[in-house]
């Protein structure tokens, strides 16, 4: 029925090895059982069952037979392809084969651990052997696609995840791009004022850093810009980066900062400041700021506005003037061999909470904003007071996982709260020893280098922690002592009491968040994104750096919540990624990939819009489509499209899948009856 | 025209007249026909379901199941005989071997729960079904300068139904601001009245009553909008008592959100229940006057 | 059996309409080269030669078997096996032969809906007693039969073996005359015939290889009934929602009902390396659908798709027109098709 | 008692199958034709999209698929509720009536012309359209494939394909007509003509001239008196493509008249169990069996019958041969209209007049300066819900019959084809044969070429009939003597 | 395995997602019916109609093609083209007479593995309530797909 399917070219030696991984498939599957019923197969040539098939005696298996016993083809019947095909492969191409000439059934996780049915587990891993077997038939030998790797490399985001990766690349030797959307690099961790649990200075571990990049020969620094277009693939993405206008011309500006002392207005800092201070229209986000360029910012500009004042124009010292008001936008093109995404997190805005009160109850604060409260540079200079900006509370409460851990916003644990909130009030005994400070929290995880000692030297400290979860925060006193209060409203799980907690000041620890766009950067760089918008890692354990897209790899936050040091670690770990591949100077990518057989294609065009990589092209002159094959990327979507069925996938062609849907189902094909004179 | 099963509920038979009234006048409005449930019987208040579960379950099954004969998903506008009606309803689909034993008991009365029909609070109604956009677009008198508390109780909200944000609900807010009334801030707003507490601890009611007034006060609230009579009963007639117990000198009108609307959609007040208030309406029709003058 | 014999040529018709002898006449002053190349050794259309004489030819005794029509009863597929044992090559010649055709259509329904349909629920019948022909009636003067009619209809293929097909409702000419010309030098010079199994007289791309139509990359987001629309007289039909099926279709027939404006259904069978048309001609139909995208709620996206997918009548019948019965699965489950 | 099979069945082609029951003296008792298949279109076309049914059904025939085209076509028309632009009319009528021309020759020359032109006794072996070409000369032979050929091309340059055409659309023709397809048709339009007036000459000649011929045709074996069916236009002139449909008496007396959308009200279709095919007759007189007469519901619709049931051509050298027909047949002229003729053998006659018609009308279509108007679309908006379409096809009124759900996807079909009507006559036309040739179990010499003639003129195609067979009607009579061995077998065609 | 009828499914799973929540479910030890046997493709996308009536041919009692949910798709769309062509086939196949339960398509992120198992249990009981499929058996044989022998002449 299948006319199109080509037979076998030779006749066919197909080796079967049933593994028993332990007692992972064997106290299930009767692996026995499966080899010996394998060996009725025509084409099968060898059938055996061991005890470890990924073990090197039992890769050594494979290579003796094809050797001795002439095997054309390979099926190993265990673990799934994700967890081993790599290694069965190679063991294939060591016994003389191409390593393609290989197929794997996968019946442990999709079988021995799915059931306790001994007899159905068997049936079902005969069907998935034979399978394998029928597949594996017609399997074409393939070579895999070597790319060159452009050295250059293109990190997204300037955060201390960024700026790690990006010096230890250019300290290699290699050149890299450094997008930052902002005015100046230094992310989150530069608006810090403390790290715990060392409590040294977040700025002046971080600006030294900062200012490496801004020097380091082999980075080009690309900040207040942002990433528009991705194109090509691994070792050859083509970048459009738009560099919005700062209206600062870079070359000649030096820095000084008299245009932002001369500036006449001011406008709250949402960014930086968290709201707490000011800055001018033209800025610079914090003194160390790198680079050290001002920015214009133009809704707030009164010259763009209303076309006077100028006065930064006015008193710019340089020559020629570096304000230019007539700036544009400018778009470049890098060309890069891998890319880093190191976009960062956000917080979770707690308005969503209105229990809790911010925005409605002035002392409640979030933890970004006591931030910048205690940092020594920040708005109060590093005095712990109330919105009053004169009054020191002499009572504050700390509220864990505000977003976090909370069916109705983020399920998962945020993971840094715990310990900033505990430095948050080491920090308030610090400044305020006569305050009263209430922790309250979920659980308290403190997990890491130096951590649980930290909690256990803020128990001595006296803060009050209490296990609960926090109902509300009100300024609704019930008694006199709670009057002119804020009331944290809360449950005592550990003595089973609702607590009314009256204090000065609420600090509020929120979740962290996804950047709100990660769904849109995720569709740019044609990887996934979780439901919560965290960048998906190719394997959660054993390859949380690189994506699902080759050459793409992720860093800090943007994965997944992360204190700074994972932070740092990641970055690192994925710069050492790039540098391999660069070093390597080739990748070899998987040769899954579509071919258009030029005779047969009638021109139709109803694959050329297939292609989500556009990696379909019209020959208008032959009048046929054709695939560039270091575009495609294997799905196949073209190949089911194609109505005369001229495009083949590779390694997915309908002869191998057309063949295992028929092995798949040996028990229940009643043949085809056989007209009388069909078998003369 | 959309058609409901109406289930008035014991109060709006009496003391909640004026929340039956206002009902029918502002839902005609909308073309939402209100079919009251022929033989009705109680929703097991408040304190039914702690005394027998099954018996309970029972007395709200059979009006579930009136409904479903008639085809038509249920409408309470009193929050406990909805969140009773929604409560049961949901236990029964969920739990068939109890559906089908409370089915042994409504034979009797040729009845059948089957789980086919919706439970629905009046104000999911307005919420949903007739929406702020269409609400605006009938109002005829918008209240200007009126600043309404919008109070939830504690029953809508709960139990949760799926994707709704249940800890920071909104629809009132915005159907308010619909009728031209100004919202005020009201954290309290789905924070327990009291309840049934009234006659068992006086003073842990009161207070619980207190702090709800206390917070609309100070948030500058003309009015507190209700959508439960048991709500509606605790914030008014127990307001001296609260005066007197804590010294506290309280006045504030306490409406049912219908008798609101239905004034915003030029209904007569006197259709809409108006007339009976324990604490005066009057200073509120005053406001909305004088800002009609100039 | 003379060394100088000339080759023998044989054909028939099973359940067919006669359009294939109709499409060999046509080949019109080429027909009496053919008279004088062959031996008819049996050819209803045209000359005078009995079944029992086939029966008395010794097996193979026929060069070439022209053998069109679907199997559509007991009959049909008799004469089937009685010329396979007398046939060297067998030909499936045209539509009805290779993959069914418009009779294999009913297989969209059921023999009993047939029989309700020709010989009771009918407008103009008269058949009070509720009569249904039968295989063997009982008459006063003795009993009459007749064959057994099938509930499926079957291709040639699904009863004998074929060592050609020849697709085309019918053939078109000039394709059946180059055909000929090569059996001609193969049985006469001894050049090399065709791998057996091979599908002759067409073309390996698809009809739009043929078509003159201006082609560009397919959106649709609305399909139209031929009466709906005129369409542009240069663009591809089926970019303006005209359901065509040439891109799912063998060339060979020269693209001639596009080039009249009619969308192709497909009567020249499905291209090479592709085994059920219908399913490729759905396949790449819905993948260049132009509704929904990723960014939407799931329920969106299938109503999206979904009110294109309405606008498409009958894809089972329109798909499947001519190929039905050489489908993968052949017929329906049971009458849902005519529903 | 002796059963004489003529029964291609078991051996071969067997799309027909007749069974002759002999009584005990060897008379004939009773006789059978069976009509064995049936592919059931008016069922497998139900949830179709109505459009698609001139492009399903055209598959029911090869010999007539233009027939079946347009017939859908047609009904399509009416199922929309849309009038076709006249012009789409006369491109229509002109593509079919060049079809009629193709149609006509062949059934002369391939399949009737050789009884005459060789002799009904002539070896069968010999005769065929080439016995034909080597009697009277191969270039007449060339004439006939012209013939065919260059209006085959018409129907390609008119309907799209050259068998099975698809231009038929609900008030519409897919393709007009270029002013270079105009000057082409022109030509062969003349030499249709040319060609039709040959062919009557050569009848003349070859028929006409021959006493035998003559005495054979008027014989009483090849006569029935039925009731006959043809389509006429508003003067009861002849038209193939469109008009009423008229039915006259074997008295000759318009028995009635009705436009196509009535059909029901005056056929029915009976049932047999012993045969697929159906038996229409009319039914304001009723199912008296297989017989003919006045009170006989068995009427006939070939092209004698369309002669007798019109008054005439509206084309001048065709109603010349009209009247001649009827001069030379011995008919009278009663009140303006000629008696009808009843000898069947007279229908290749007739076949060559309608030859000469659609010649002419052809020319006349062809000539009319409208008919290169490109404006042959037209978008349909209305809701369909009925329709019946009819035509004359060479071997009878067609008629079907659409009803369709408002998206217009069918949800019931009636077809009645051209030869179906014929079907009772036939077999009354083989009972009559036999009882007349078979006497005392003696099978006369003649009898297979008598039946064979019997059947021939009728032209009956089988596959319209059957919605299933092909043209040819092979018949073998095996005669067995009282054990039931076969003592001899004499087999002929009959197309 | 009792008496009681065990449907066969056959499901296309793509490489990136359902796969991967197929061999989550197996490393989570969940337990649920052996009756759905795998094949990997690298996307929904790749799922050619003509497989799935391959399968259904060949003896399946029912087909899953279960890809990565709109937007997670790893080659950006080729799910929602696996749809388009599903949603389609659907209605092909309802004309075919073929239950709405024996060809299911569904979104399965690579974490969903209780919930891809769920499914499959969910559609095993669909289609054992349905009762086989079994095509050669029940729907082409009985229908003159059986022989007639050849007369002898």
């Amino acid at each position: 029925m299948n006319d199109t399917k080509s037979p076998p070219l030779q006749e066919e030696k197909v080796g079967v090895y049933v593994c028993h991984c332990g007692t992972n498939i064997a106290k299930v599957v009767d692996v026995v059982d499966v080899a010996k019923w394998a060996e009725d197969n025509p084409h099968v040539a060898v059938s055996r069952e061991y005890k470890f098939m990924c073990s090197s005696l039992g890769q050594e298996l494979i290579e003796q037979d094809i050797k001795e016993q002439g095997l054309t083809k390979i099926v190993v019947a265990s673990c799934s392809p994700h967890m081993h095909e790599g290694t069965f492969r190679t063991a294939t191409e060591n016994g003389g084969l191409n390593p393609f000439m290989f197929e794997m059934a996968n019946i442990r996780e999709h079988d021995s651990w799915t059931t306790d049915d001994k007899e159905a587990a068997t049936l079902k891993a005969k069907a998935l052997v034979n399978g394998a077997i029928e597949r594996v038939i017609h399997h074409q030998p393939l070579e895999q696609i070597p790319v060159e790797i452009n050295p250059n490399t293109l990190i997204v985001g300037g955060g201390i995840a960024g700026i790690t990766a990006a010096l230890e690349l250019a300290d290699g030797g290699n050149h890299v791009y450094l997008v930052e959307r902002q005015p100046s690099i230094g992310g989150h961790m530069a608006q810090l004022d403390k790290t715990f649990p060392t409590l040294d200075c977040s700025a002046c571990i971080l600006t030294p850093k900062m200012v490496d990049v801004d020097h380091h020969p082999n980075i080009t620094l690309l900040t207040w810009s942002e990433v528009e277009k991705l194109d090509g693939y691994i070792g050859n993405f083509e970048v459009t980066v738009r560099k919005k206008a700062r209206y600062v011309n870079e070359e000649h500006c030096t820095g000084c900062g008299i245009c932002i002392e001369k500036c006449p207005f001011k406008v709250v800092d949402n960014v930086f400041e968290a709201g707490l201070g000011e800055r001018k229209v033209i800025y610079r986000p914090f003194p160390q700021a790198v680079p050290k360029y001002p920015v214009i910012d133009k809704e707030n500009c009164v010259y763009f506005q209303k076309g006077t004042c100028k006065a930064c124009e006015k008193f710019c010292p340089t020559e020629p003037n570096s304000i230019d008001f007539e700036q544009q936008d400018e778009l470049l093109k890098l060309n890069v061999g891998n890319i880093i995404l190191a976009t960062g997190y956000e917080l979770f805005d707690v308005k969503r909470i209105p229990q809790y009160g911010y925005g409605q109850l002035k002392n409640v604060f979030t933890s970004l904003e006591f931030e910048r409260m205690v940092n020594a540079a920040g708005p109060t200079d590093g005095k712990i007071v109330l919105r009053d900006k004169e009054t020191e509370p002499k009572s504050v409460a700390i509220v864990h996982c505000v977003g976090s851990r909370d069916e109705n916003y983020h399920k998962y644990c945020s993971k840094v709260c715990c310990m900033y909130s505990l430095k948050f009030a080491h920090l308030v005994h610090e400044r305020i020893p006569d305050a009263e400070v209430y922790n309250c929290y979920i659980d308290m995880r403190t997990p890491g280098k130096g951590y649980e000692e930290f909690y256990d030297r803020l128990l001595k400290e006296g803060t009050n922690f209490i296990r609960g979860k926090v109902a509300e925060v009100t300024d609704s006193a019930r008694i006199p002592e709670e009057e002119g209060k804020l009331i944290v409203q809360v449950e005592d799980t550990l003595i089973g009491r609702q607590r009314r907690v009256p204090v000065d000041m609420v600090i509020l620890s929120p979740a962290i968040e996804a950047q709100p766009d990660s769904q849109e950067v995720s569709q740019l760089f044609k990887m996934g994104c979780d439901f919560d918008g965290f960048f998906i890692e190719r394997h959660p354990k054993l390859d949380p750096i690189a994506t699902m897209t080759a050459g793409i790899f992720i860093a800090g936050a943007c994965q997944g919540p992360k204190d700074v040091p994972d932070t740092v670690s990641q970055g690192a770990a994925a710069a050492s990624r790039v540098a391999s591949l660069i070093s390597r100077g080739t990748v070899m990518m998987e040769p899954i990939r579509a071919s258009i057989d030029a005779d047969a294609c009638s021109g139709c065009k109803i694959c050329n819009n297939m292609c989500p990589y556009n990696a379909i092209e019209f020959l208008e002159e032959e009048g046929v489509s054709m695939v560039v094959t270091a575009l495609c990327q294997g799905c196949g979507t073209c190949v089911a499209a194609c109505p005369s069925g001229v495009i083949t996938g590779a390694h997915f062609t309908n002869d191998q899948l057309f063949s295992q849907i028929e092995g798949l189902l040996w028990d229940v094909q009643s043949l085809e009856p056989v007209p009388a004179g069909k078998e003369e | 025209m959309k058609k409901y099963a109406y289930y008035p509920g014991c109060s709006l038979e009496k003391i909640a007249s004026s929340y039956h009234k206002s009902t029918l006048e502002t839902t005609q409005v909308f073309d939402i026909d209100l079919q009251e449930l022929d033989d009705w019987n109680c929703c097991g208040a408040t304190t039914y379901f702690h005394v027998d579960g099954i018996l309970a379950h029972t007395l709200v099954a059979r009006n579930l199941a009136l409904a479903e004969k008639e085809g038509l998903d249920l409408v309470a506008p009193c929050s406990a005989c909805y969140k009773n009606a929604y409560f049961t309803n949901k236990c029964l689909q969920e739990d068939p071997d109890l559906a089908e034993h409370i089915n042994f008991a409504l034979e009797e009365d040729d009845l059948q729960f089957n789980g086919k029909i919706e439970v629905f609070h009046l104000i999911e109604v307005f919420a949903n079904e007739v929406g702020p956009e269409k609400l605006k677009e009938k109002v005829t008198n918008p209240l200007k300068g009126l600043n309404i508390a919008p109070y939830y109780g504690c029953q809508i909200a709960r139990p949760r139904k799926n994707g709704e944000e249940v800890e920071n609900p909104q629809y009132f807010e915005e159907l308010i601001e619909a009728t031209g009334a100004t919202s005020s801030y009201f954290p309290e707003r789905l924070r327990c009245c009291g309840g049934s507490l009234i006659m068992t601890n006086r003073i842990a009611a009161l207070s619980m009553v207190r702090i709800l007034l206390e917070s609309a006060e100070k948030n500058g609230a003309d009015v507190i909008a209700t959508a439960c009579p048991m709500c509606q009963v605790n914030l008014e007639c127990y307001q001296n008592a609260v005066n007197e117990e804590f010294g506290t000198s309280f006045h504030l009108p306490i409406l049912y959100f219908t008798q609101l609307f239905g004034i915003a959609l030029g209904i007569s007040p006197k259709k809409l229940g108006f007339g009976v208030e324990m604490v005066s309406a009057k200073p509120i029709f005053k406001k909305l006057l004088t800002k009609e003058a100039n | 059996m003379g060394a100088k014999e000339k080759p023998k040529l044989a054909m028939y018709w099973a359940a067919a309409c006669g359009g294939c002898e109709i499409s060999v006449l046509n080949i019109h002053e080429h027909i009496l080269t053919v008279d004088e190349v062959f031996d008819i050794a049996f050819f209803p259309c045209i000359a005078d030669f009995k079944v029992k004489d086939v029966e008395g030819y010794p097996d193979g005794y026929i060069d070439v078997c022209l053998f069109n029509g679907a199997i559509r009863n007991s009959e049909n597929e008799e004469m089937a096996h009685l010329l396979r044992k007398k046939s060297k090559i067998m030909v499936a010649y045209g539509s009805c032969a290779y993959e069914g055709c418009i009779p294999a259509l009913s297989n969209l329904t059921t023999k009993e809906a047939t029989f309700d349909k020709v010989y009771i629920n009918n407008p103009s019948i008269d058949n009070p007693d509720k009569i249904f022909p039968q295989e063997v009636t009982k008459v006063p003067e003795g009993e009459l039969t007749l064959p057994v009619f099938y509930n499926t209809v079957k291709s040639l293929d699904q009863v004998i073996d074929v060592d050609y097909y020849l697709p085309g409702c019918p053939p078109e000419p000039p394709q059946i005359w180059a055909v000929l010309q090569v059996v001609v030098g193969a049985l006469l010079e001894g050049a090399p015939l065709p791998p057996a199994g091979a599908i002759i007289g067409a073309g390996t791309a698809a009809v739009c290889d043929e078509c003159e139509r201006e082609k560009s990359e397919k959106c649709i987001s609305q399909f139209y009934r031929p009466y709906e629309i005129i369409p542009d007289p240069d663009q591809c039909l089926l970019e303006q929602g005209l359901i065509c099926m040439g891109i799912a279709t063998r060339s060979g027939c020269g693209a001639l009902c596009p080039s009249v404006g009619i969308g192709c259904r497909g009567c020249y069978g499905p291209p090479e390396g592709v085994i059920d048309q219908g399913g490729k001609m759905l396949s790449a139909i819905a993948s260049v659908i132009d509704a929904g995208d990723e960014t939407m709620e799931e329920a969106e996206l299938e109503h999206k798709i979904q009110e294109v997918i309405d606008t498409i009548a009958d894809p089972a019948g329109t798909f499947y027109r001519f190929s039905m019965a050489h489908s993968i699965l052949r017929r329906v489950k049971n009458g849902k098709g005519d529903k | 008692m002796e059963r004489i099979t003529i029964d291609p069945i078991t051996r071969l082609e067997g799309h027909g199958k007749i069974e002759i029951f002999l009584d005990d003296k060897g008379n004939v008792e009773n006789a059978y034709l069976q009509i064995p298949e049936l592919r059931g279109f008016e069922q497998f076309s139900i949830g179709r999209p109505a459009e698609e049914m001139p492009r399903i059904t055209n598959r029911i025939c090869g010999v007539c698929p233009e027939a079946h085209h347009m017939a859908a076509t047609k009904a399509l028309d009416a199922l929309f509720d849309v009038e076709p632009p006249s012009v789409v009319k006369k491109l229509r009528e002109l593509f079919y009536n060049s079809f009629y021309v193709t149609d006509h020759t062949v059934h002369f020359y391939a399949l009737g012309g050789p009884d005459f032109v060789l002799g009904p006794d002539s070896n069968p072996a010999e005769r065929n359209i080439l016995g034909v070409i080597h009697k009277v000369g191969v270039d007449i032979g060339k004439q006939v494939i012209e013939c065919r050929k260059r209006n085959h091309e018409v129907i390609k340059m008119l309907g799209g394909r050259g068998i099975h055409p698809v231009a038929g659309l609900p008030g519409g023709w897919s393709k007009s007509m270029s002013e270079e397809d105009q000057k082409i048709i022109l030509e062969y339009a003349k030499q249709n003509i040319d060609f039709a007036l040959f062919s009557l000459k050569l009848f003349d000649d070859v028929v006409l001239a021959n006493q035998a011929y003559v005495d054979l045709i008027v014989s009483d074996t090849f006569t029935h008196e039925t009731y006959y069916m043809g389509t006429v236009d508003e003067n009861n002139l002849s038209n193939f493509y469109d008009g009423m449909i008229r039915v006259t008496g074997p008295d000759g007396k318009e028995f009635v008249k009705y436009p196509a959308k009535d059909y029901a009200k005056h056929i029915a279709e009976r049932v047999e169990p012993w045969s697929y095919l159906k038996f229409p007759y009319l039914k304001a007189v009723g199912w008296k069996g297989f017989v003919d007469g006045k009170d006989s519901g068995v009427y006939c619709a070939t092209p004698l019958s369309r002669l007798n049931a019109s008054d005439g051509f509206t084309t001048p050298k065709a109603q010349e041969h009209f009247e001649r027909f009827y001069e030379t047949l011995g008919s009278k002229k009663v009140d303006g209209r000629f008696t009808p003729v009843h000898h069947r053998l007279a229908t290749h006659w007739a076949r060559l007049v309608e030859l000469l018609y659609s010649a002419e009308r052809m020319l006349e279509l062809t000539e009319d300066p409208e008919i290169t108007d490109p404006n042959v679309r037209q978008v349909v908006t209305n809701t369909p819900t009925e329709g019946v379409g009819s035509v004359e096809a060479p071997r009878g009124t067609l008629t079907h019959h659409y009803k369709t759900d408002e998206n217009g996807i069918l949800t019931d079909v009636n077809l009645i084809v051209g030869t179906t009507n014929n079907y009772a006559p036939i077999a009354m036309s083989i009972k009559k044969a036999a009882v007349g040739l078979i006497k005392g179990g003696e099978v006369s010499e003649g009898l297979l070429n008598t039946i064979e003639m019997a059947f021939r003129n009728y032209d009956p195609c089988m596959s319209c009939a059957t919605h299933s067979l092909p043209g040819q009607m092979p018949l073998e009579v095996q005669i067995k003597d009282a054990e039931g061995n076969l003592i001899e077998t004499q087999s002929q065609y009959i197309d | 395995m009792s008496d009681q009828f065990e449907p066969v499914i056959v499901g296309f799973l793509c490489n990136w997602c359902s796969y991967r929540a197929a061999d989550l479910a197996g490393t989570a030890r969940i337990k649920y019916a052996p009756n759905m046997r795998p094949i990997r493709v690298m996307c929904s996308g790749r799922v050619d109609p003509q497989f799935v009536l391959t399968a259904l041919l060949k003896g399946a009692d029912g087909v899953l093609i279960a890809g990565c949910h709109p937007g997670e798709c790893h080659y950006v769309n080729g799910n929602i083209k696996a749809l388009r062509r599903f949603m389609l086939l659907k209605k092909t196949l309802t004309q075919w007479g073929i239950e709405d339960e024996r060809v299911q398509l569904l979104w399965a992120s690579a974490s969903e593995g209780i919930f891809l198992a769920e499914r499959v249990n969910k559609m095993t009981e669909e289609i054992r309530a349905l009762g086989p499929l079994r095509w050669y058996d029940k729907v082409l044989g009985g229908n003159g797909a059986e022989p007639v022998t050849v007369k002898e002449a």
